[in-house]
């Protein structure tokens, strides 16, 4: 790739109708005192996400089926489950490292009532070790949730909720304690990681345990997926929340996530279909007027 | 009244840096830039309320005669050591010490306002932080043989990517592959690299847009129920 | 699987320890060719004009200066060596130490004047908050340079650089992580016409690339960056001190080579060990 | 081992003499330093080994100093400049001049205020400590979660999202002639070889995108994308992954080559004669130590495994 030149002149000629389109924008530009015109396309961006996210959760909240498609990492996580319960020993699930404030712990424990749910109805042992006392007491709520969802309340088990240290390599060795001498068939790894990731993810494969790991951080995805049997990358960690609680806030946003998604799409084949038809042609091409409309050439120091 | 005051300020603040943001004026950035100030101010206190909590547990832990007990000792007579020789420096010219006066600085032995906090910093805190990070060096290659395995089309591929990365970045690679590594290295981080971090920018955006909008208008409110 | 669990990691450990300490104590020096995103990084400054102004951030720390301190020596000889004109600034507390011990060392052999060719502003926390007050107003950020205390209308230097950027002609940072590039074409790409270029750590060097070439002119990743750029730097400048980092430098990658082969190596025997476990009858 | 280590002694120009103690920051490393700097990486590095004391003792010691550390810096520079100073210097501004914030210039007066205020609402926060759920730390907190959340969906929308996707259609792009860099090689200024990489740009692009979609119908079309989009996601985690490795490895060589700066004469307990000859190597800070490391740690060791014998008064560590 070339150094395109710094921020340099608009080509002389403003010929055809781009030009003229082009000519009307620079008027523009100067009227509205109110607003940056280089930022309208933000405001755009931002009203029709929030518009977007409020019809959704209005049609979600009247009953309106939103459908989230079957997240693989989900079969794999039931799959785990239900070789531990076939060897009759307990499914470690490990809710991240960070605090409570972190939104994918809160969704981590979103994520533990279910399993507790499902190891309360296969009545098999759920060991949850945590970094963080405050992220202990949601733990238990989740658990405690879980086994009454299952009609089990007497399944809940109050000491397999354990608060190891709020070190962060210290954590590691306790889980790395409890991996050998519990054995368990599935660790279950959701939540926000940091450099210890690739420790528990080592030990877990030593223990000859089945490993689901999951986070939305892309930095610890790839030590996840060399060591894993399965990984839930990225945006799919919060639909798999989605999928689980069918709570109406997630499900809209991610319809609307979804919507813009399609919307970039279109754009990019469009646009990227003009820029190769007019490459290196010079004056302004319908392709500026494009990307002007995205409030680059100005803002981005682009050029013609 | 203990809920809707606080969320009126999360409302009223966050539609105040929106607008600050795609208005051009100066009382647009003037408020922009007095709210940013604010929450600099309110950053600051609730770190230095942090402290606190690992003073106490700290303390909890000596008193109850903890195994570490004589370690704990050690990390608080550093914090408050340091945190001496720091404030004595930073009100050294209106204590008039180490030969600062009211208009100059001079600091210990004339090496400027920081010299023994910087000292230490360079002696202590730099090789603790450096080598705690570089212990990772040693992880990664235990788990390279232990626990990275090529057992699906996704974990192969990354593996593959991974190595002719690791080739492509060292004068080895490039006399081991005649040269072929680093070419393949820049067309895998420009083109194939570029599209996925772009696709995974744009997903986190919208996530950060979605929650930023919730919390602006007032519809997000677990941050209250710490 | 008995066979690889057996095996105690630390010995994998001392056979990593022994081949970096060996690797080093040979001390073989390599020059490395160069990459499309460092010659730009090296380009956008060559083609600045003399006397132009650089906002150079120093957002790192101890733990990251491995790799960033080398870029961070080598973009300051660059620039005084162009007769660029430096405001530093930092938003990591633990970097202004680093601003004045490598300016300390370099600005005498350039004869750069503090108040005129360069400024040092020191750290101002709150992270992309930070940057956006910078960004909006330096003067509003830093009222007093860190130096030596004078108000910011009494810097020559600082008098020709108005809010918004004005007057800044290009944007270099050295980043370790949050907050960093990523933060600063937030707060200031998305805003004002300035370029960036920026030095970066390994973890974070995959990022960037998305921001490559428009966003980001041009960037140093990881140690490799910071090698390629120093070759390119020391045929511009006379110091020795530039050569001597150079070569510390690609003595390293040097090393760095014989550690990479050894990942390699373990990932390539841990899975032949790995299948051919699995295909034994049982 | 000696014969390992001696070339790492051939340094240049050998450091012949160190102050024992200097705040210098640009003058040769002093001797105090350079024996902190060794026990402190040894007794890190000695971690890998097993949890011993010596680590305990580095780790207590860099949470205590990493956390004064920020304190300092976010009480000067988030408390004392902005409140006491800005206070300070609003003050003393001459009668009818003004003060300039953030470009708009007002009077002292309401500086000092707006300030106060900041300082009113910082107190409020602080009563956390005595009663944690009253109300008053719930306002500023509100006021920095609204400016920060505001802050971050803003700038982020705007450049890595609107300019990022605006950026894709920028003509320079799709130019052949875009392409000399440099050295770039005969291959990569071919026209075929631009078109290929930028079509597979483009396709790992949309279908990254398509991969992150979850509530469309799963048609077979989509599932292809889904498959390519996985492919890009894969390599684009594989380069992550060689990159950690990079980073990590060149740290621990920096480690390494700090530790050889400290093994010159200099630095050693033998005093080093005029003809600048003695200062022998094992009295070097990181052999010296390291060698303390490795006995205790090997003394430990052997007491673990003869439970028999009661332990001697003094227990050996870990």
């Amino acid at each position: 790739m070339s150094l395109p030149p710094l921020p340099g002149q608009v080509a002389a000629s403003h010929a055809g109708a781009a030009g003229r389109v082009w000519e009307w924008m620079d008027g523009w530009a100067g009227l509205a005192a109110w607003i940056d015109t280089d930022k309208l396309p933000t405001l755009v961006a931002i009203v029709v996400f929030g518009a977007l996210m409020f019809v959704y959760q209005r049609r979600a909240k009247r009953g309106q089926e939103i459908t989230i498609r079957r997240i693989a990492g989900l079969d794999a996580m039931d799959e785990a489950i239900g070789r531990a319960t076939e060897m009759g020993r307990p499914v470690l699930y490990v809710p991240g490292i960070d605090e409570i404030k972190e939104i994918q712990t809160i969704y981590s424990m979103m994520i533990l009532r279910h399993v507790a749910r499902k190891t309360a109805e296969y009545g098999t042992d759920l060991i949850v070790p945590v970094r963080d006392s405050i992220v202990m007491t949601f733990a238990e709520e989740a658990v405690k949730g879980g086994c009454l969802d299952a009609g089990r309340p007497d399944a809940f088990v109050k000491d397999n909720i354990r608060y190891l240290s709020n070190e962060q390599f210290a954590y590691c060795a306790g889980v790395a304690g409890i991996m050998a001498r519990e054995r368990p068939a599935a660790n279950i790894m959701l939540g926000m990681f940091f450099a210890e990731s690739l420790i528990l993810a080592e030990t877990g494969f030593l223990s000859g345990a089945i490993q689901v790991a999951g986070t939305a951080k892309q930095h610890q995805l790839p030590f996840f997926v060399a060591a894993c049997d399965y990984t839930i990358m990225g945006e799919e960690y919060f639909a798999v929340t989605a999928y689980l609680t069918r709570e109406p806030n997630l499900l809209a946003t991610i319809r609307a996530g979804d919507v813009i998604k399609i919307a970039a799409i279109v754009l990019l084949v469009l646009g990227i279909g003009l820029a190769t038809v007019s490459a290196g042609e010079p004056g302004i091409q319908w392709v500026d007027v494009m990307r002007r409309s995205l409030g680059v050439s100005a803002g981005g120091g682009g050029d013609a | 009244m203990k809920r809707e005051i606080p969320i009126a300020l999360t409302v009223l603040c966050g539609l105040a840096i929106v607008w600050s943001f795609f208005t051009p004026s100066p009382y647009a950035d003037a408020v922009n830039s007095e709210l940013n100030t604010w929450a600099l101010v309110f950053f600051s206190v609730a770190f230095l309320l942090g402290i606190g909590n690992l003073v106490r547990i700290s303390l909890k832990q000596i008193a109850a005669g903890h195994a570490d007990a004589v370690f704990k000792v050690v990390l608080l007579v550093v914090l408050f050591g340091y945190l001496g020789v720091g404030l004595l420096e930073i009100h050294q010219q209106r204590l008039g010490l180490f030969g600062s006066s009211e208009g100059r600085v001079v600091g210990l032995g004339g090496h400027g306002e920081r010299a023994l906090r910087d000292w230490i910093y360079r002696k202590s805190f730099v090789p603790l932080q450096a080598t705690m990070f570089s212990l990772l060096a040693f992880y990664i290659a235990s788990a390279a043989f232990r626990a990275f395995r090529a057992r699906s089309l996704e974990s192969t591929l990354l593996l593959a990517a991974g190595t002719i990365v690791m080739l492509g970045q060292v004068p080895l690679g490039d006399q081991l592959t005649g040269g072929l590594a680093s070419r393949a290295l820049a067309f895998l981080m420009v083109h194939v690299n570029g599209a996925g971090q772009t696709a995974i920018i744009i997903g986190a955006t919208l996530g950060v847009l979605a929650t930023g909008l919730r919390i602006v208008l007032g519809i997000e409110r677990s941050y209250l129920s710490d | 699987m008995a066979t690889l669990g057996d095996l105690d990691r630390r010995w994998i450990f001392l056979a990593m320890g022994l081949l970096v300490v060996g690797m080093y104590a040979a001390g073989v020096k390599a020059d490395l060719p160069s990459s499309p995103y460092v010659d730009s990084f090296y380009r956008t400054v060559e083609e600045l004009p003399p006397r132009s102004i650089v906002l150079l951030s120093a957002d790192f720390d101890p733990a990251s200066a491995a790799e960033l301190l080398p870029m961070y020596t080598g973009v300051i000889h660059h620039l005084l060596a162009r007769k660029l004109r430096i405001v530093n600034t930092a938003t990591w507390p633990a970097a202004p130490p680093y601003i004045r011990q490598e300016f300390a060392r370099i600005a005498p052999l350039y004869g750069a004047v503090y108040g005129e060719d360069w400024v040092e502003l020191g750290f101002k926390p709150g992270d992309d908050v930070a940057m956006g007050i910078i960004a909006q107003s330096l003067q509003n950020a830093f009222p007093t340079e860190s130096r030596d205390g004078r108000s910011y209308a009494d810097v020559p230097l600082l008098r020709e650089v108005g809010a918004g950027m004005q007057g800044i002609d290009l944007l270099v940072t050295m980043s370790a992580g949050y907050p960093g590039i990523l933060e600063w074409i937030a707060q200031v790409g998305g805003r004002y016409d300035v370029p960036i270029v920026c030095g970066t750590t390994a973890v974070q060097t995959p990022d960037i690339f998305a921001f490559y070439p428009r966003q980001v002119r041009g960037f140093l990743g990881a140690a490799t960056g910071a090698t390629q750029y120093l070759q390119l730097v020391d045929e511009v400048t006379t110091d020795a001190g530039v050569t001597a980092i150079k070569e510390e430098n690609q003595r390293r990658m040097q090393v760095q080579s014989w550690g990479h082969v050894l990942i390699i190596g373990l990932i390539v025997l841990g899975n032949v060990i790995y299948f051919r476990g699995k295909r034994a009858p049982r | 081992m000696i014969a390992l280590i001696a070339p790492l002694v051939q340094e240049a120009a050998p450091v012949v003499s160190a102050p024992f103690f200097s705040l210098d920051p640009s003058g040769t490393p002093d001797v105090l330093g350079a024996w902190l700097i060794s026990l402190f990486t040894l007794s890190v590095f000695s971690f890998l080994y097993r949890d011993n004391p010596f680590y305990k003792l580095a780790e207590h010691f860099f949470v205590g100093l990493s956390t004064a550390y920020f304190t300092l810096q976010y009480y000067e520079e988030g408390v004392l400049q902005p409140i006491y100073e800005w206070i300070h210097a609003a003050h003393a501004t001459p009668e009818g001049a003004l003060v300039n914030l953030g470009g708009l210039p007002i009077e002292p007066s309401t500086a000092i205020a707006l300030r106060v205020g900041a300082g009113v609402f910082g107190l409020m926060l602080l009563f956390r400590m005595i009663r944690p759920n009253s109300w008053a730390p719930r306002w500023p907190l509100a006021i920095m979660v609204g400016v920060y959340a505001a802050l971050k969906m803003t700038g982020e929308t705007q450049s890595k999202f609107v300019i990022l996707l605006g950026e894709q259609f920028n003509k320079a792009l799709y130019d052949p002639a875009a392409l000399s860099w440099s050295e770039a090689t005969r291959i990569e200024q071919t026209g075929l070889y631009f078109t290929f990489a930028r079509l597979v740009f483009i396709t790992g692009l949309i279908c990254a995108l398509g991969h992150f979609m979850f509530t469309l119908k799963r048609t077979k079309g989509l599932q292809a994308v889904s498959r390519i989009g996985v492919i890009t996601l894969m390599i684009t985690f594989g380069s992550m992954f060689g990159f950690t490795v990079l980073g990590r490895i060149a740290l621990l060589i920096e480690r390494v080559n700090d530790l050889d700066r400290y093994t010159a004469p200099a630095y050693s307990l033998a005093a080093v004669d005029a003809s600048g000859s003695g200062g022998s190597l094992l009295l070097t800070p990181p052999l010296l130590l390291g060698a303390l490391i490795v006995a205790l740690l090997a003394l430990g060791a052997i007491q673990r495994r003869r439970p028999a014998t009661p332990p001697p008064a003094a227990a050996g560590p870990g």
